[in-house]
């Protein structure tokens, strides 16, 4: 039979080259070849348990499995160590900004008319949240609809000190389809052909 | 042999032909073919080129490269091409090239040879036993790469473990702004909402002041006309402001009062 | 600054969670802004590589850095608890690979003339793909052919610190009886033993 101490040296080796969980049962059930009993694999886990436990990765147990993961006092320097991906702003985001930003104050219904899709209350959350625009005011119409502007925040963060400064519409209206793409807007129109980019901007519209 | 375990092959293997060839059963190989008999195809198919199949042959039948019995080879060589042939083998140009170089190398064997100034003899073999020499160099090379330890076949490395991303108090990505300014005229586009001659210069002072406006009202419930209206912004920076109030009006967010036809015009938010 | 202790946890929780080799100089640059001394992280690696040479997991210097890797007498055992097999590549794949190896830097025309038959986009897609080969510029000639030369990626993928470390090209002597049995032939022969091998061979080629 194989030494007890192979065997921990085994279990080690299929936790930490796997990419999923594993179970117990799926330990017990190969080393059953070896007639290995069941109890020694159990045993031999929660060795491995208290041995990493002040390692910095521990081993876990999951709805799924065992895995080993980064020891919680090392989560933060592991965020640190991988450099961040630039955030992608939702083609969603930037259209709402947009015309929050060249056609303040405007209301959510005004938005949604220019758009022609309704605007999903995660990005108007996200902007506010952001404190790039804020509620002006609510609108004497039915509904009382907010009516939304951009803010001092939203300036200082791009480095503006009036709205003035942002680019015109005039300079871009010459633009060639060369420079829109350069831009990244027919990049975004490409994307909108493609189901699972949208996804993602999706998905990023809920975490923003 | 059988190399794809599919029904086709199997019934193959019984009724023991080894090969069809235009629908008719294949059961005689040239009787000088080294090739053992229940391989044909897979031989055939498993030759990387004719430099390969020429070694094959060189090899097989314990030839030194160095002596390349053309003659012998050459023939041996057309029946295997004939073989793929017959077998409809995707027969690459290469080996019909490969044919013809060993048939001139032939022929020019025959012919009496010519010595020339140096006294050496120019061997017509000499080309193709230096390529036969150099392919199979690289080809035990491609052998021993195969067989060094490689990455999940011979070891494994450990699986990326995962971590709890921590939020940092990071300050948020600006929006790039010449992106913001293309999407809104799309937009604009899109709705024929502004046609392009319409865009003013003062589009967006109208509009700052539009929102300047709504924050002046939040903190007070009337604002009088004239403290909108700042005079040291020149007659550019009124006809702004008169305009932002009348935009305001015209939106349904303002209400304009005058309680007498001389007496100030006060603001207010609807 | 940070306890020692503290920071071999942190340099193991960094290579676990790591997709790649991390180079030492990677470590020290991400601990100096914490005024933690070089010398003392070059300590704590060779530390860490001894606390796990006895484990399931070895660190291991490769030629982009260090990584954990199963340890070698365990390495049986994760082929044996994984039913999948590894991808086997044709012999195609493996003599364009040992030219552009052994001959680099090398176009697909040269090659082409050394294996006598033309090398299949499919076979460079996947050299490509895999991050064995990359293109390293493009010759002068007409046409601008891509030429070729291996990575980092295909040192580390051999457990290579350096093309040095390679079977010498000289080293190749005239083939052995025994040898020739490896080659083409009787190759095909012996592995027509294993069908689901072939079969899966016989995929790949296709695919690639």
């Amino acid at each position: 039979m194989l030494e007890k101490n192979k065997i921990k040296k085994i279990i080690e080796s299929l936790l930490f080259s796997s990419s999923y969980p594993i179970k117990v049962k799926e330990i017990k059930d190969f080393f059953s070849e070896e007639k290995v009993p069941s109890n020694l694999i159990q045993e031999i886990i929660s060795e491995i348990e208290i041995d990493y436990s002040k390692s910095g990765v521990n081993l876990r147990k999951v709805s799924s499995g065992y895995r080993f993961q980064v020891s919680e006092d090392c989560n933060e320097w592991v965020t640190k160590f991988y450099p961040e991906k630039p955030q992608k702003y939702s083609r969603a985001l930037m259209e709402t900004l947009a015309l929050i930003v060249y056609k303040q104050p405007i209301t959510r219904t005004e938005i949604e008319a220019v758009r022609g899709v309704s605007v999903s209350s995660n990005i108007i959350k996200t902007l506010l949240e952001r404190e790039w625009i804020k509620i002006l005011g609510y609108k004497d119409v039915p509904g009382k609809p907010a009516i939304f502007g951009t803010t001092k925040e939203f300036l200082d963060s791009h480095n503006l000190l009036s709205l003035n400064q942002l680019p015109k519409l005039d300079d871009i209206v010459e633009l060639s389809d060369q420079e829109i793409h350069q831009l990244g807007l027919l990049e975004d129109k490409k994307n909108s052909d493609n189901q699972s980019n949208d996804q993602e901007d999706f998905k990023n519209e809920n975490i923003h | 042999m059988d190399i794809k375990p599919d029904a086709h092959k199997d019934q193959k293997k019984i009724n023991v032909p080894l090969a069809y060839v235009k629908g008719q059963p294949y059961l005689n190989i040239p009787k000088d073919l080294y090739l053992p008999p229940d391989a044909l195809e897979v031989v055939l198919e498993s030759f990387e080129g004719p430099l390969d199949l020429l070694l094959y042959l060189i090899k097989s039948q314990n030839f030194d490269i160095l002596e390349l019995p053309v003659a012998k080879i050459t023939e041996q060589y057309i029946q295997y091409i004939d073989l793929m042939k017959e077998l409809k083998l995707e027969l690459a140009a290469e080996y019909m090239l490969m044919a013809a170089t060993l048939a001139e190398i032939k022929s020019k064997l025959l012919l009496p040879v010519i010595e020339d100034d140096s006294g050496e003899e120019d061997d017509p073999r000499a080309e193709l036993i230096r390529r036969l020499q150099e392919y199979e160099r690289y080809k035990k090379a491609s052998l021993n790469l195969d067989s060094l330890k490689r990455v999940d076949r011979d070891f494994y490395l450990t699986k990326k473990i995962s971590y709890e991303v921590i939020k940092k108090d990071e300050e948020y990505q600006n929006v790039d702004l010449e992106k913001l300014v293309v999407i809104f005229h799309k937009l604009m586009q899109q709705t024929k909402f502004l046609s392009p001659h319409d865009v003013k210069k003062e589009f967006l002072s109208v509009r700052e002041k539009m929102t300047l406006i709504m924050n002046m009202l939040k903190s007070d419930d009337y604002i009088d006309f004239k403290e909108i209206l700042k005079f040291e912004e020149g007659k550019s920076g009124l006809i702004v402001s008169f305009l932002a109030i009348l935009e305001l009006i015209k939106l349904a967010m303002i209400d304009c009062v005058q309680a007498n036809y001389d007496s100030s015009i006060f603001i207010k938010l609807k």
